[in-house]
């Protein structure tokens, strides 16, 4: 394993020495294992709450800011938080106007998120969660933990934020974020595997010129390995396998996430976002917004996830608020 | 169970969970994300701190609930907050200051009824379940018979590990594994795993050295 | 060689693509290889043009926008451009107002920018050029081609360009550029090799948990090779070593560049980071503003690098004007 | 030289280049970026390009000159550039239609002084200089001997080999291997390769088959 790392154990805690010293626009309680807004909290402002297993950078600590989220529990290395963390965040960014939690679909942050919106409902707090579930790679059925959370999280952050940042109620933003993640359908491909420093070796092996098509954010496997074949090729079938679980139609808008996991350089990333578009222009598909680059990443697993966000003019307005966090900018 | 026993118990297997986190590790990166071991090996690392500090007049329910607590906050991932409720309601359920054989195997039957009622897994769904269940079924079968605690925890220990075996066929319905569908056949749970280190933990420190 | 390409051939074409298709706001010529702001010329401002060879992204095409380059002038994977590039940039973005070449110091990148300006200057267009050589692994003797230019290339093109984009001429646009470049020292760290797509497999061996410490960023082998350390004791070494080649003092200001090679995720660039900073601390050097991020990058390398830009307030000045290109955006 | 003999030149350097690009892209891997074989394969490749479209009556000279142009702006790297300057400054010094052996090797001089005086690399900095300053001196010589062309061209050829394989023991001080010191001892240049099977290739035409 070779990682500019410290040890296994200490990472978590190192890299939010490195947050909070390059980000003095935030509040890093290294402690309580939370990053929050300076500025929180802010009265009658609906406080946004997300977290989940670290190893994703920049999820979600770099969505912290004003427009987005206003605090982030990151847990441990591929490890959900613990319901402390949620509850830190809570006294520190809650202004008194509801809390929200965007919560990736895995069992650990489920159940982790619940255990924390159950205590804090017990100090007379009442939480919204959104469940953001958007990998098409697990079939959502009564025999699995359902889809898994992945780049559609970017996008129901985003829109949860501008709303709330407009003084919205958390019933309205927590709709708001609920529409974005059943408009979203995401699917990833992996090149390489990731290595949990703890781990210190590969999670899975992946051999010569295979990928893994389907694979999960930590590294789950997907629905089946395959040698690799051009990008064009690739794409297409990516591209494929997400409308076939979508209900886009020629003439529809969408916003595009072309996500890196972590390993594979931006040019990569602009070569498949072209062949998206081209696969999308060709079927009347507009892509009215796009980010390409590494958003909901997977250690240094190479390779990329694509998501499609429906939007509708109501979507865009909200995506194209302003926002001014470590990894989202614009104003 | 007094507060010796339930603080032996849990160094028991805060000893286990640091002697073979690796193996607990290798089981989940088979068939989830590789941090079983760490997971529970930070847990337990933070019980055993706990256990040091603790107040010797601790009824055994009270420690049981305060290692679950610890648990919630320290592992994190699916299993954290799972054995944590479990052990916390358990430790509810434990009356003070000592508990006989019927009132432990009540209190882990309470400890299991939280742990699925938040996890939402039944027995066959290749989870912690899986070995919890069975131990549970033969702690309680035991304390009927008026089996000593020594004898029903050699027998929960027993039916923890079958339980944990008997997980290697099945396919997986909750939980990280449950998105490899067919492909998580032939692989043996590491929460189902885990489930039988407690009981054997139950069992070691019951028994006369 | 695991790369989400079409052909090796393409690389370059294909990631055009791509980058035409993500940025509309971007006129890109797929023709003429050159990707330039879509509102140029710009009548009496002085056309900021950068180039080098393709495998940096987001280095130079993610540096075009308002506010920072006119054109940048994409060569092959690690190949500098033609000046049949640099041509074809000049006549889409020249204003009448002058143009300012920022070269890295490569044989290559001067040799085809030279012979570009002289061209030029044929055509009656003055160019001058700016020389960017940061990188102080390599010793800047008669004996070598003089120092590599490396992660300075983001502070020279972001002061450069503010100040053009205020209508300043092109002597005092380059002479900022030549002002920021000699505040500026780099020094690169391989943890693996990057593999170019025509060659197909890694630049070098880099056995077990060996690194290659001063690499340069097309896979250059550095000052010697080691076993891989702790990031702290790493990184202490790292800042030595710029700190060795600078001029900077306690109470010293700095703008900082912590940047990814490529192949590693932003945890592990912000881990990097926090012992940057508390190194420089220890000294009593101030870090006035940071970017912590893949910006110069060589591939898929994994890596990272470090640039220290002594900073005094005409620079900081600059660097804070408003910026909108793809990489760097900020108002 | 005539028209025929530059085409001929020129499409046999570009048969070799393309035979042989991928161990100048090895030798350039080991000091340099690995790329020297890719970049003149893709330049000679649009070299052949244009002598298929070619006007017959073109004089050697100027088959020389467009061909330096392309390589300029087809190839990129240093090689590019060097290679291109020195093939325009041999064709625009190449008198029309013929020309003699003296001015061949005159044109050559002259090509190796543009390469020089935009590289600025003198014999024994391990550059293309090493082959090509012993080739074009051997091909001075041979013209002033009265050598024949197929003479006079296989000794040039011979000191470009020679004086690439001379290369293996030096310290680079010019390009991309000068970054190396000392680590750039014991490997050949990849530049001064090419240039002996641009030399290669001249003799090869020259010679009647
Ligand atoms: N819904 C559930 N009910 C009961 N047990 C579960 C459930 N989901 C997961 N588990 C147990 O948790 C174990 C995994 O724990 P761990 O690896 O620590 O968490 P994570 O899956 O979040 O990484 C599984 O092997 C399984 O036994
Ligand atoms: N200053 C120079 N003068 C003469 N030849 C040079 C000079 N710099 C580099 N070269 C030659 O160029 C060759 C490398 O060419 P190439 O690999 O195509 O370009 P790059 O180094 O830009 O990748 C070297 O082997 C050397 O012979
Ligand atoms: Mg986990
Ligand atoms: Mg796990
Ligand atoms: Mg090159
Ligand atoms: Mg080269």
């Amino acid at each position: 394993m070779k990682k500019l790392i410290n040890t296994p154990e200490s990472v978590l805690d190192d890299t939010l020495a490195g947050i909070a010293a390059a980000h003095p626009e935030l509040t890093v309680d290294r402690a309580a294992r939370v990053v929050h807004r300076a500025d929180a909290p802010r009265p009658g402002k609906v406080a946004l709450i997300s977290g989940g297993g670290s190893g994703h950078e920049p999820l979600h600590t770099g969505f912290v800011g004003p427009g987005m989220l206003d605090a982030a529990c990151p847990g441990e290395v591929f490890t959900s938080p613990v319901p402390d963390q949620m509850l830190a965040a809570i006294s520190a960014v809650d202004g008194g106007a509801g809390v929200v939690f965007v919560v990736k679909n895995y069992t650990g942050d489920v159940l982790n998120f619940s255990l924390a919106a159950e205590l804090a409902a017990e100090q007379g707090i009442e939480v919204r969660t959104v469940l953001v579930d958007d990998d098409v790679a697990v079939q959502d059925s009564t025999f699995t933990a359902g889809r898994r959370g992945t780049g559609a999280t970017v996008v129901v952050e985003k829109v949860c934020g501008a709303l709330a940042e407009r003084g919205a109620g958390a019933a309205e933003v927590a709709s708001i974020g609920e529409l974005a993640n059943a408009a979203s359908r995401s699917f990833a491909v992996a090149l390489t595997a990731a290595t949990v420093p703890a781990a210190g070796k590969p999670g899975f092996d992946l051999p010569g010129d295979e990928i893994e098509v389907g694979v999960g954010i930590h590294g789950e496997p997907g629905r089946r390995r395959e040698p690799l074949r051009p990008a064009r090729e690739l794409v297409a079938e990516v591209v494929e396998t997400v409308l076939a679980d979508h209900t886009l139609a020629s003439g529809d808008q969408v916003i595009a996430l072309v996500n890196g996991l972590g390993g594979t350089p931006l040019h990569e990333l602009y070569l498949v976002y072209g062949e998206v578009a081209a696969r999308l222009a060709e079927r009347g598909i507009t892509i009215a917004r796009r980010l390409v680059g590494n958003y909901v990443t997977s250690l240094d697993m190479a390779g990329f996830s694509l998501t499609l966000t429906k939007a509708d003019p109501q979507l865009l307005e909200l995506w194209d608020a302003p926002v001014a966090t470590p990894a989202l900018h614009w104003s | 169970m007094d507060h010796d026993l339930a603080v032996a118990w849990l160094r028991a297997t805060a000893a286990a969970v640091e002697q073979r986190h690796q193996e607990l590790t290798e089981l989940d990166a088979a068939i989830g994300d590789g941090d079983h071991g760490t997971n529970l090996r930070r847990g337990f690392a933070a019980v055993t701190g706990l256990l040091d500090e603790l107040d010797p007049a601790a009824p055994p329910g009270s420690v049981l609930t305060r290692a679950g607590t610890t648990l919630i906050s320290k592992v994190g991932g699916a299993s954290g907050p799972l054995y944590g409720s479990a052990l916390r309601a358990a430790g509810t359920a434990l009356p003070a200051p000592t508990a006989d054989m019927m009132d432990l195997a009540q209190a882990l039957r309470a400890g299991l009824t939280a742990l699925q009622k938040l996890g939402g897994a039944a027995v066959g769904d290749k989870t912690m379940v899986d070995a919890f269940e069975p131990a549970v079924a033969a702690l309680e079968r035991a304390a009927f018979d008026g089996f000593t605690l020594r004898e029903a925890s050699a027998l929960a220990a027993e039916a923890a590990e079958a339980g944990a075996r008997a997980t290697i066929p099945l396919e997986a319905r909750k939980g990280r594994a449950s998105y490899l569908g067919r492909r998580s056949i032939d692989h043996q749970d590491p929460g189902a795993t885990s489930t039988a280190l407690l009981f054997a933990a139950l069992a070691e420190v019951s028994s006369p050295h």
